[in-house]
């Protein structure tokens, strides 16, 4: 192993030292509010919407409140040990630490403040603060392709399953107008709006805790630093799916509906976790599959329902936390003492490093529920719990223990036992943290009343009723005993016959690559994105496609707004007196010159037809009763004229030529005509639906005229386009002065001379 | 007087998207010309009495609508002005690229697309 | 304060700055600093309208629709300030850069100008000059000091666009000719008397002007090549400033002048609201540039605008304010932010990438939660699940394209985005203003939801 | 052929600016305005172009500032248009106010909106004359490079 650096030193132990710092006082506060009784901060937020920053030190928060900090006092302190080394191994500079203390505090603050939030946004918010700190926590590690991987998937999978939560938010508050915890479990009335928002918001849940089929991403995330994956694994991130189902389990409970699907996802998670489990060979793979496996205890006790449930899955929460987080700090020691990931690899390591193995053999005997440590009252709970429901919930429950027992057995034996294997130094402060957690947790067997009065606690702000959890040791044979027995049995022979299971389990996990979920999201998202680039072979790149794409739909809807409403008597044809023989005279010579402007393949005729068409159109103004009208448009006309032919001018001939020469071909041909046909059917049917209804009320042209000798002026247009909206003119002669800015850029680089 | 205005605007409209359709930038221009046209036709017969030039001092009888003689000049000069910057873009085009038919120019987008999409995108 | 004070000073700037060289810097940060006043004044203008009520004048002291009106409502207010603040961004970024033209500043002026005028006014064809002005200094500044690429994107932008502002003229044109005025107030009033068959028309091609300038499927035809191949900046200006000509069109046309029709044109609304968004995340997926799938992008956020229209009331329109005020932001700071290179540049990405898929504590969640809750007021489960798949879909892209730009290091070792060299602080300080400026809103979101809900309930009013 | 051209330009040349002059002035009266004034006097430049050709036109004209005066005349039409309100008029309030009765100059009455058509005759001519100038620039830089 490389040592890390010795320089810049504070780039490391500054934000550490903060970090532990953070994660101290936190805890302490904590600690110190709860036993005060709790407490209320209650902030308003967005009045608008309804939503407050209400935040309660109940049972509930404070478990999970002092498990995010508590963990994260000897995570961290790994951590600053751990870290240098890390970013030495992999040739990063030492400025890339800061960024990760200063994420694992915003995990921390984030997870604290989901644990305590009381307000359905506010829950919602935290809950995907805790998804952006794991995304980049993941991808600390960003050049490799693992990592940044995993990253996206734990993102994706656990961030867009979170909106799922904001909708169950929405849809309650549309149902009983409030965003606020304890209101809802007050006017929350058992039915189907119930259902569907609970049934929202558990799917989040079990995504965020991954439980099969959306656990995949876990697994991945082993891509992470190993402080990370600790943390993560044991009271961050994982444990807010089944922090969630606590919290809003009044609002999950009284389906049945739900509470069958979890312990289904619930049971089904322990098995596959278990199962997969069983053969993985990389310490950090095993483990997380452990993880999703031990949280479907949580779920299925959530799915149990009850009282009795909801406290012992507070109390398997935090035994779980303190023992798994110590089994990370473990891999990530041993890899540190032999460079090595896999279990195969390592050996004998208990006579190198005895405290090591002394404090994860007490978190492996927590889990796994042995006696003298806290793990043995979880696991009690758990199957008084299980047996309440019945006699097949708590065969699951030993067998599933068993297989627990049995893994996480094969963990510990493959790294302590056997042929020792060459092993370098485990810095103190990596040792340290892991002997605080095997401690902390004989010490809780042995005085399980703390864990028990807080477990009792949260389950009563889980169920809304008092609780207790009355634990200790029993030497008798109550069920929950021989059940205990009969795990342990199972465990051990497991453990002795591997031939038992190896083949079969290898076949699950094989399966489970083959067609698992993990295989699913990587095909969908590969063919999203496949999909994505046929859809953008498909578009039209092309500027005549594209003047199309505005014609066609426009036309559409234009037909649509005919036959939308009545029509009958709404086009009249008006009158046509002998006078406007003239007008329409011209308007017609306008018409046949629009139509020899489309048959005209010559530049040079194509801007004369053009500009006949403006005189055409000057005369039209000019019988419509508009001089002013008439002379503008001759002038702008004979300007527009001469600019086509000093453009025209600037292109060689040659190429005009053969640009006049191209016949249109294939369906061109009669495509663009019919698309000309039909906007031009649209135009007139505006215009002519507009023009047969002419408005009944004054109109303000007649207060013009009346009004335009108080502005001094007798051509009223004049006064019009100078005086009353003098702004159009405004506006108008910049846009002018604009077009002047355009060509100047365009042929003279901005030049205006 | 209604249908024959209206129908004059459609046919300017229709024949100014025709034109539209086609590949040659400068008829683009054109049909672009021939729209703007069919928008003033549509202005200036949207004025709501038809008689003699609404220049004081005024005989009896009705008076052409000023108002919308005023609007239809103020749309003459922002066509002819963007149609003067459309012409200028066509001209810059024909000068980067040296050809003025937009087929050839899907050509030339066509191959700076393949260029940028040659390869995957990775995560 | 006259709501034509905000209107002249850009417009007297643009014109004195035009006569000048615009390379000088000095000229450019007078030009700065014409826009930041301008912004300061509409933020003023804004205040004084949310608390006291729409500020009106006519020009020329007539009776109103003689003269031009010009009013400042909380929805023109609201969309002037945004607008203008984008630009002054989008403007310093460009200046601080460096390279550009000499009319550039005048340009952006002018551009600035058209944009306060057509927020601001209270006239029909008044509104036409200035979205052509707005509209003919976007075309400029899209084909800007390019050379094939640009010119040829310019040239369909300006082509399409042009229609589109035809096709809103023939409208006003109806308009006038229907109601005997310009005036919005008594347009308004005066429409809903007059027969339905001529202004449903006339309301279909004022939404067809609208969905092009906003780029709506399938409308959109003309955007990706121009957002793609314009400088960031200009990107920024056009998608953050001028888009949201569109949405305050279809708003205040459709809404405020013709909620009759926009009622009946729901379903319309509804279905193409669900094809750009579908359309435009799909395709924005699997882009391979940046500002490509930000240009995708920006055609699905305008389909969510297009949905809270849709749905309307005044939850609907609040969200499609609401909306498109964060749009407006996360499109500016993404486009702002593909430009730098350094520190904190990937952060100032990410936080764009984040309210775009509307993730707190960014605007863009109250965004998404506006939306939600105005599809779940409807009662649709159809347009709820349909908004969670354009958001799932955005998860993707955003995150797709951040981790290939600033993570994944290439064939030299390091990312894309981390090549070249490092923006100056300066140059980084607009980008990480409009960050800052997200998360704020993301943070306390009090003013953003005010604004909305104001905004819309101004829609209400000349209706009612 | 080209000396009659020439010949008629020159011979043109004052005419049309006097009816562009009478479009301007006459416009209150009459039919025309600013812009139909400006359009037709940058016509009679534009005549010019034609016969003459660029540098000729531009050595015998004095027109060189004519396309910044086009900002320039921007700037008065704003000016103009905000002068009413530093007395706290809207903007575009005209002087002299209705019913009191303008300064004459003869038949020609002068008003505030007669110097706001004045600045856009002074903006359109100076638009018209930028982009034809632009244009003959392009026309001999092409000849330059790709003779014909």
């Amino acid at each position: 192993m490389i040592d890390a650096p010795r320089g810049r030193a504070t780039a490391h132990s500054l934000p550490a030292a903060v970090a532990i710092l953070a994660a101290a006082t936190g805890f302490a506060a904590t600690l110190w509010c709860w036993s005060q009784g709790g407490g209320v901060l209650d902030l308003p937020w967005a009045a608008s919407l309804d939503i407050r920053l209400r935040f309660e030190l109940d049972g509930l928060g404070a478990l999970y409140t002092l498990l995010a900090t508590g963990v994260a006092l000897p995570v961290f302190v790994y951590a600053a040990r751990y870290l240098p080394a890390h970013l030495a191994q992999q040739r990063r500079p030492a400025s890339h630490a800061p960024r990760f203390y200063g994420l694992l505090v915003l995990f921390m603050v984030s997870m604290a403040g989901l644990a305590m939030a009381q307000d359905m946004v506010a829950l919602f918010v935290f809950w995907d603060l805790t998804a952006v700190a794991s995304y980049f926590l993941i991808a600390y590690d960003r050049h490799e392709d693992s990592a940044r991987w995993a990253a996206l998937m734990a993102l994706l999978v656990t961030g867009v399953s979170a909106v799922l939560l904001l909708i169950g938010a929405l849809v309650l508050y549309a149902e009983y107008g409030t965003f606020s915890v304890p209101e809802l479990f007050e006017r929350a009335q058992p039915g189907g709006t119930l259902t569907l928002a609970g049934g929202l918001i558990a799917v989040a849940a079990v995504a965020k805790s991954a439980q099969v089929p959306l656990h995949f991403w876990l697994p991945r995330a082993m891509a992470a630093p190993t402080p990370v994956s600790a943390y993560l694994h044991s009271a961050a991130m994982v444990a807010a799916g089944v922090l969630l189902l606590g919290r809003l389990y009044p609002l999950i409970e009284p389906s049945a509906l739900l509470r069958d699907g979890l312990l289904v996802v619930g049971g089904a998670s322990i098995a596959v976790g278990g199962v997969i489990a069983l053969t993985r060979d990389e310490m950090k793979q095993l483990l997380a599959y452990s993880t999703f496996s031990q949280y479907g205890y949580v779920v299925f006790l959530y799915g149990l329902g009850g009282a009795k449930a909801a406290v012992a899955a507070a109390f398997y929460v935090i035994s779980h936390a303190l023992a798994k987080s110590a089994l990370f700090l473990t891999a990530g020691a041993v890899t540190q003492a032999t460079g090595s990931k896999k279990l195969s690899e390592v050996g004998g390591l208990a006579r190198d490093l005895p405290l090591l193995a002394a404090a994860s053999a007490a978190a492996v005997a927590a889990i796994v529920a042995l006696p003298l440590t806290v793990g043995f009252f979880a696991d009690e709970l758990f199957f008084a719990a299980a047996l309440e429901r019945g006699p097949w919930a708590a065969a699951l429950a030993v067998a599933a223990a068993g297989l627990t027992f049995a893994y996480l057995g094969r963990f510990w034996i493959a790294i302590f036992l056997g042929p020792p294997t060459p092993s370098g130094r485990v810095p103190a402060a990596m040792l340290v943290p892991v002997a605080a957690l095997g401690a902390c947790l004989v010490a809780t067997g042995l005085w399980p009343e703390p864990v028990a009065s807080l477990a009792a606690a949260a389950g009563e702000a889980s169920v809304r009723a008092p609780t207790s959890a009355a634990v200790a040791y029993h030497l008798d044979a109550r069920s929950e005993n021989l059940m205990a027995l009969a795990t342990w049995s199972i465990g051990l022979t497991l453990l002795a016959l591997p031939a038992l299971w190896r083949a079969p389990a290898g076949a699950v996990a094989r399966l489970g690559t083959r067609v698992g979920p993990e295989r699913l999201y990587a095909a969908g998202l590969r063919r999203v994105n496949r999909l994505s680039d046929r859809v953008h072979d498909l578009e039209v790149r092309d500027l005549r496609a594209r003047v199309a794409a505005v014609l066609v739909p426009a036309g559409a809807l234009v037909a649509l707004g005919v036959l939308a409403t009545p029509t009958a008597g709404s086009y009249r044809v008006g009158e046509i007196a002998a006078r406007d023989a003239a007008l329409v005279l011209m308007l017609a010579l306008a018409c046949v010159a629009a139509v020899a402007a489309t048959l005209q393949n010559h530049h040079l005729t194509l801007t004369l037809v053009l500009a006949t068409l403006g005189f055409a159109l000057a005369g039209v103004y000019a019988f419509f009763g508009a001089p002013d009208v008439a002379l503008v448009a001759v002038v702008v006309e004979t300007l527009l004229a001469l600019l086509l032919f000093g453009v025209l001018a600037l292109i060689p001939a040659q190429v005009l030529r053969r640009e006049a020469e191209i016949r249109t071909r294939g369906s061109r041909r009669w495509r663009d005509p019919l698309i000309g046909v039909v906007s031009g059917l649209f135009a007139f049917v505006l215009a002519w639906g507009a023009l047969s209804r002419p408005s009944p009320e004054r109109s303000v042209a007649a207060e013009h005229i009346e009004l335009a000798p108080d502005a001094h002026a007798k051509d009223v247009v004049t006064a019009i386009l100078a005086d009353f909206r003098g702004l159009d003119t405004l506006g108008e002669v910049t846009v002018v002065a604009v077009a002047l800015i355009g060509v100047v850029a365009l042929l003279r680089r901005g030049r205006l001379w | 007087m209604t249908l024959i205005p209206a129908l004059a605007v459609g046919v300017l409209f229709g024949c100014g998207a025709f034109l539209l359709l086609k590949p040659d930038l400068f008829r683009i221009v054109a049909g672009i010309v021939l729209v703007a046209h069919a928008a003033n036709i549509a202005l200036i017969s949207s004025g709501l009495e038809r008689g003699q030039s609404p220049i004081h001092p005024l005989a009896e009888g009705p008076v052409s609508d000023p108002l919308v003689q005023a609007l239809t000049i103020t749309a003459l000069v922002i066509g002819f002005a963007v149609t003067a910057l459309l012409l200028c873009l066509a001209y810059g085009i024909y000068v980067s690229s040296k050809t003025v038919d937009l087929d050839d120019l899907s050509h030339a987008e066509a191959r700076d697309e393949r260029e940028l999409e040659r390869e995957e995108v990775s995560v | 304060m006259s709501p034509a004070i905000p209107l002249l000073l850009p417009w007297a700037a643009a014109a004195a700055l035009a006569l000048a060289d615009g390379q000088r810097r000095l000229v450019g940060w007078l030009a700065a600093a014409a826009l930041a006043s301008t912004f300061a004044l509409l933020c003023v203008l804004a205040g004084e309208v949310f608390t006291e009520g729409p500020r009106q004048i006519v020009a020329g002291d007539w009776a109103p629709g003689v003269g031009i009106v010009l009013r400042a409502d909380a929805l023109g207010a609201l969309f002037a300030a945004l607008s203008v603040g984008v630009l002054l961004a989008a403007f310093v970024h460009e200046l601080l850069k460096g390279g550009q033209g000499r009319l550039f500043p005048a340009l952006v002026l002018f551009l600035c100008t058209g944009l306060v005028g057509l927020f601001l006014t209270g006239d029909v064809f008044n509104f036409y000059v200035f979205f052509e002005l707005t509209m003919i200094a976007s075309y400029i500044l899209a084909a800007y000091g390019g050379r094939g690429r640009e010119l040829r994107a310019g040239f369909v932008f300006a082509v399409v666009n042009l229609l589109g502002s035809f096709l809103f003229l023939l409208g006003v044109a109806a308009v006038y000719h229907v109601t005997g005025s310009l005036e919005m107030q008594a347009v308004a009033a005066r429409l809903r008397d007059a027969e339905p068959s001529a202004v449903v028309l006339i309301a279909v091609f004022f939404f067809v002007a609208f969905g092009v300038k906003l780029g709506l499927f399938p409308f959109h035809f003309w955007l990706p090549p121009v957002y793609a191949s314009a400088r960031p900046g200009v990107a920024a200006m056009l998608s953050g400033a001028v888009a949201n000509v569109g949405s305050y069109g279809l708003l205040r046309f459709g809404a405020d002048i013709l909620p009759a029709e926009l009622r009946l044109g729901a379903g319309v609304l509804l279905v193409l609201g669900t094809a750009s968004i579908l359309y435009g995340a799909l395709q924005a997926v699997s882009r391979r540039s940046v500002s490509e799938v930000l240009a995708y992008s920006a055609i699905g956020q305008a389909g969510y605008v297009l949905i809270a229209l849709g749905i309307g009331g005044t939850v609907g329109l609040a969200a499609a304010v609401i909306y498109t005020i964060v749009n407006s932001l996360n499109k500016t700071l993404l486009f702002l932010a593909i430009d730098l290179r350094g520190w904190l540049v990937g952060a100032a990405f990410v936080v764009g990438a984040f309210s775009v898929a509307g993730v707190p504590p960014t605007a863009g969640f109250f965004g998404k939660l506006a939306l939600f809750q105005a599809g779940i007021d409807e009662g649709s489960v159809a347009l709820v699940a349909l908004i969670f798949v354009g958001g799932a879909l955005s998860f993707v892209y955003m995150f797709q394209i951040y981790q290939h730009d600033f993570w994944r290091p290439d064939a030299s070792g390091t990312p894309p985005a981390e090549r070249g060299p490092r923006s100056s602080l300066a140059l980084r300080t607009p980008t990480f203003a409009v960050a800052a400026i997200v998360v704020a809103l993301g943070v306390l979101p009090e003013p953003l939801l005010v604004a909305g809900r104001e905004a819309a309930q101004a829609l209400g009013a000349i209706a009612s | 052929m080209s000396l009659l051209v020439q010949g008629l330009a020159r011979l043109l040349l004052a005419p049309i600016l006097m009816v562009a002059f009478a479009v301007l002035v006459k416009g209150y009266a009459d039919v025309g305005d600013g812009f139909a004034a400006g359009a037709i006097a940058s016509l009679a430049i534009l005549l010019q172009y034609i016969a003459f050709g660029r540098e000729q036109t531009e050595r015998t004209l004095a027109i060189r500032l004519l396309p910044a005066a086009a900002f320039v005349g921007l700037l008065s039409a704003l000016a103009i248009t905000a002068a009413p309100l530093a007395s706290g008029d809207p903007l575009l309030t005209h002087t002299p106010g209705a019913g009191t009765e303008p300064i004459h100059l003869g038949t020609l009455e002068l008003i505030g909106a007669f110097a706001f058509d004045i600045a856009v005759f002074l903006l359109v001519l100076g638009a018209t004359l930028g982009i034809i100038h632009a244009i003959a620039r392009e026309a001999e830089r092409v000849e330059g490079i790709e003779p014909r």
